[in-house]
């Protein structure tokens, strides 16, 4: 298995995530992708894409380095996102009832091991 | 297929050059350019090969004007003569309102206006359509060289232009024709526009 | 009792009509009677209303006792008989200044530098001002035509009160709070304008995920961190700290400062 | 923006909004415009369009001699601009579409809202097709009128 998809598989086996991705955030792109039905991963890889390059540039303009961790938090559950080097983007979507916590860290975990 | 805008009463119509290889068809563009008011023409743009061939098309957009209120666009395209093109002519002749056959009045190139004119009846027919219902008109093009190289008008009305559709003697060249073809082509689409789906 | 106030209340019990009140109210402010002070001042002020030390000392009483809607109106009086006067000029630009516009703070000092060349203060007063409108790249309000009191703040009694939050509407304009560089220089225009685009593009991905409406980002950077609300349909509020409070308590305090910024919203608006 | 007509103008305005493209434009397969936004000269628009409509037109050629089905679309990558193009049916005939963008959007979010553009055209293209012009009697004199104006000729 590679190394991308042993590090979605690592992050789909959290409880409560529905689906992750690896996003290259500024084509809006999928890279790889492991998801449950009902999960739009193109629509997904795009929004997140766009919103991140978003949050990066207000993080920078507010003194901040480039962002480790991002979790949007909605009604209907969440999308979490772990910026990795080279513009890739891993992201997650999942739950209102997910381990969100055991997710980051799993997350910004695998996204490190990219490079 | 022509367009017609109702709100902004704008008519746009969609004209083929058509002919075998070095026949003249970019010429009549290249013509047509040189005489018209920069505001009421496009950008003409040659995709061409480096020995000056047409590759895929020629293309000049061209505003004619109001003719019954509606502004009246034309845009012009050429399609490359050399028989191993085969493949962009169908694209460029896709959705044509109008065909313009270019045809060379050398004696020498009788069988190569011949060729042309059938593959021009085979490649609208694999689009699904009949030549006989699409506005067509004849240009015999370098009438102007000596008369023991060419055929006369009439001899070239003998051997292509079997409907009897309206033809024009030309010397693209220096202009000669290329005014009086353009006109002819226009009024049969438009014609044939107004009527609906009926050949004027 | 002290020495000269007693004094100078025998004088004015003795002559009513004197300006012996001005000496006395001054006398009381200085040693912090200021509900004293403020009785004797209005006292002359009704008496003398044609009177600009009487209003503009009026209005030095009110600004220590924090009425500061109270000091504005007496300093207005006081440069409505003297537009020249200094000490008015002074206070008001000080009183723009705490409302956070500096322009107009800066404008009413160099005309009190003109009216009082011999005030070495404000000199001082105008180079720190200066200072600030180069830090903020020149980005002020204009002075509101009528000049109001200052309003209360969205953030105030919350942890850290304005710094650290960031209020803007719906056209990336801020409406409250501020955000410094470690530098010192705010940063809450430039960060105000990228914030109402974010929260665009984090309504659209919710709404095209099937995740309804969005109640918060959080975004987390090796130096610092953000949580991102929006406390009404047409506002965002931003607030940043430093990883020296955790994450979830971040949280927390950007709920309350949500529902801090919703309140002083309906008050304001 | 300009559109033929005016059941386009909605999905297109959304499209733009969404997508922040710079310029766009929808043509017939055979090049003729059917809506434009961002183009100043609308003699512009057509070269661009019948641009477009020849590289998908070679695009489908290509792939229907390689035996592929049709490619879903085409992006050419800029250093500061990309442009997109992309065919679909619609019951008007097949449509071309040509977006040019920037960096301050990405080829996914594109992709994304044109997609959305193209259900909205075609569950609200009107079935029926419009009537022809009418052209006055004299039409002819028009005709030769405006040709002789626009040669020069008296």
């Amino acid at each position: 298995m590679s190394t991308v998809q042993g590090v979605l598989d690592r992050v789909t086996r959290v409880p409560g995530v529905r689906g992750a991705l690896l996003v290259s955030a500024g084509d809006g792109l999928i890279v790889a992708e492991q998801l449950m039905d009902g999960v739009d991963g193109r629509a997904a890889a795009a929004l997140t894409g766009s919103l991140v390059g978003r949050l990066t540039r207000t993080a920078q303009q507010a003194g901040l380095e480039r962002p480790a961790f991002v979790h949007l938090r909605a009604e209907a559950g969440s999308v979490l996102a772990a910026p990795g080097p080279d513009d890739l983007v891993l992201v997650a979507v999942v739950a209102p009832d997910a381990n969100v916590g055991l997710a980051r860290l799993e997350m910004i975990d695998a996204a490190a091991r990219l490079s | 297929m022509s367009l017609v805008n109702f709100t902004a009463r704008e008519i746009t119509c969609k004209i083929v050059y058509y002919g075998p290889g070095r026949s003249g068809k970019t010429t009549n563009l290249q013509y047509v350019y040189g005489r018209v008011p920069e505001e009421r023409r496009g950008r003409m743009v040659s995709l061409a090969t480096q020995t000056d061939r047409t590759l895929f098309f020629d293309f000049l957009p061209l505003e004619l004007g109001t003719i019954s209120g509606f502004t009246t666009k034309f845009q012009l395209y050429t399609v490359p003569g050399q028989s191993y093109y085969n493949a962009t002519r169908k694209l460029v002749l896709q959705g044509a309102d109008g065909v313009v056959f270019v045809a060379d009045s050398q004696a020498r190139r009788f069988d190569d206006n011949l060729e042309s004119l059938q593959n021009l009846q085979d490649n609208l027919l694999a689009q699904g359509v009949d030549i006989r219902q699409l506005p067509v008109v004849f240009q015999y093009n370098k009438q102007d060289l000596p008369h023991d190289l060419i055929l006369s008008h009439e001899e070239m009305d003998d051997a292509l232009n079997f409907r009897a559709v309206q033809s024009f003697a030309a010397d693209a060249l220096r202009g000669g024709g290329v005014f009086e073809t353009l006109r002819g082509i226009s009024e049969i689409v438009l014609k044939r526009l107004a009527a609906g789906s009926q050949v004027a | 009792m002290s020495e000269d106030i007693r004094v100078l209340t025998a004088r004015l019990a003795d002559e009513p009509s004197s300006l012996a009140f001005l000496e006395l109210a001054e006398a009381l402010r200085r040693r912090g009677q200021l509900d004293a002070a403020c009785k004797v001042a209005r006292g002359g002020v009704s008496r003398y209303p044609g009177l600009a030390d009487a209003h503009d000392l009026l209005a030095r009483v009110l600004s220590d006792q924090g009425d500061l809607a109270g000091a504005f109106d007496a300093w207005s009086s006081a440069l409505q008989l003297d537009p020249m006067r200094a000490g008015a000029l002074k206070g008001i630009g000080f009183l723009y200044f705490r409302a956070g516009d500096v322009v107009a703070a800066l404008d009413h000092l160099q005309r009190a530098a003109q009216a009082d060349p011999d005030d070495a203060s404000i000199p001082v007063a105008i180079a720190r001002l200066r200072g600030e409108v180069r830090e903020n790249g020149g980005r002020h309000e204009a002075p509101a035509p009528s000049p109001a009191p200052p309003a209360a703040t969205p953030f105030e009694g919350i942890e850290g009160g304005e710094e650290g939050f960031l209020l803007v509407d719906g056209g990336g304009l801020r409406l409250g709070g501020m955000l410094r560089a470690p530098s010192g220089e705010d940063l809450g225009d430039r960060v105000a304008a990228q914030l109402a685009g974010v929260s665009r593009e984090a309504a659209r991905a919710t709404r095209i995920l099937g995740l309804g409406p969005w109640h918060s980002i959080a975004v987390e950077s090796p130096n610092g961190q953000l949580i991102l609300a929006a406390p009404t349909a047409d506002t965002v509020l931003l607030t940043a700290r430093d990883h020296g409070i955790p994450l979830a308590r971040l949280g927390l305090l950007a709920e309350r400062a949500a529902r801090a910024a919703r309140s002083w919203l309906e008050r304001v608006g | 923006m300009r559109a033929l007509e005016p059941w386009v103008v909605e999905p297109l305005e959304v499209f733009l909004a969404e997508s922040s493209a710079r310029l766009t434009l929808l043509m017939t397969s055979s090049g003729q415009v059917v809506a434009q936004h961002g183009f100043s000269r609308s003699l512009d628009v057509m070269t661009a369009a019948a641009l477009g409509a020849g590289i998908v037109a070679s695009t489908e050629e290509i792939a229907r001699l390689m035996g592929v089905t049709r490619f879903a679309g085409l992006v050419h990558h800029g250093e500061r601009q990309s442009c997109m193009l992309s065919a679909f049916g619609t019951p008007r005939g097949r449509w071309i579409g040509l977006v040019v963008f920037g960096p301050e959007t990405s080829v996914g979010i594109v992709q994304l809202f044109f997609e959305q553009m193209v259900a909205q055209l075609v569950s609200s293209a009107p079935r029926e097709q419009a009537p022809p012009p009418t052209l006055a009697e004299n039409f002819e004199s028009e005709l030769d009128a405006s040709l002789k104006a626009l040669f020069g000729r008296t």
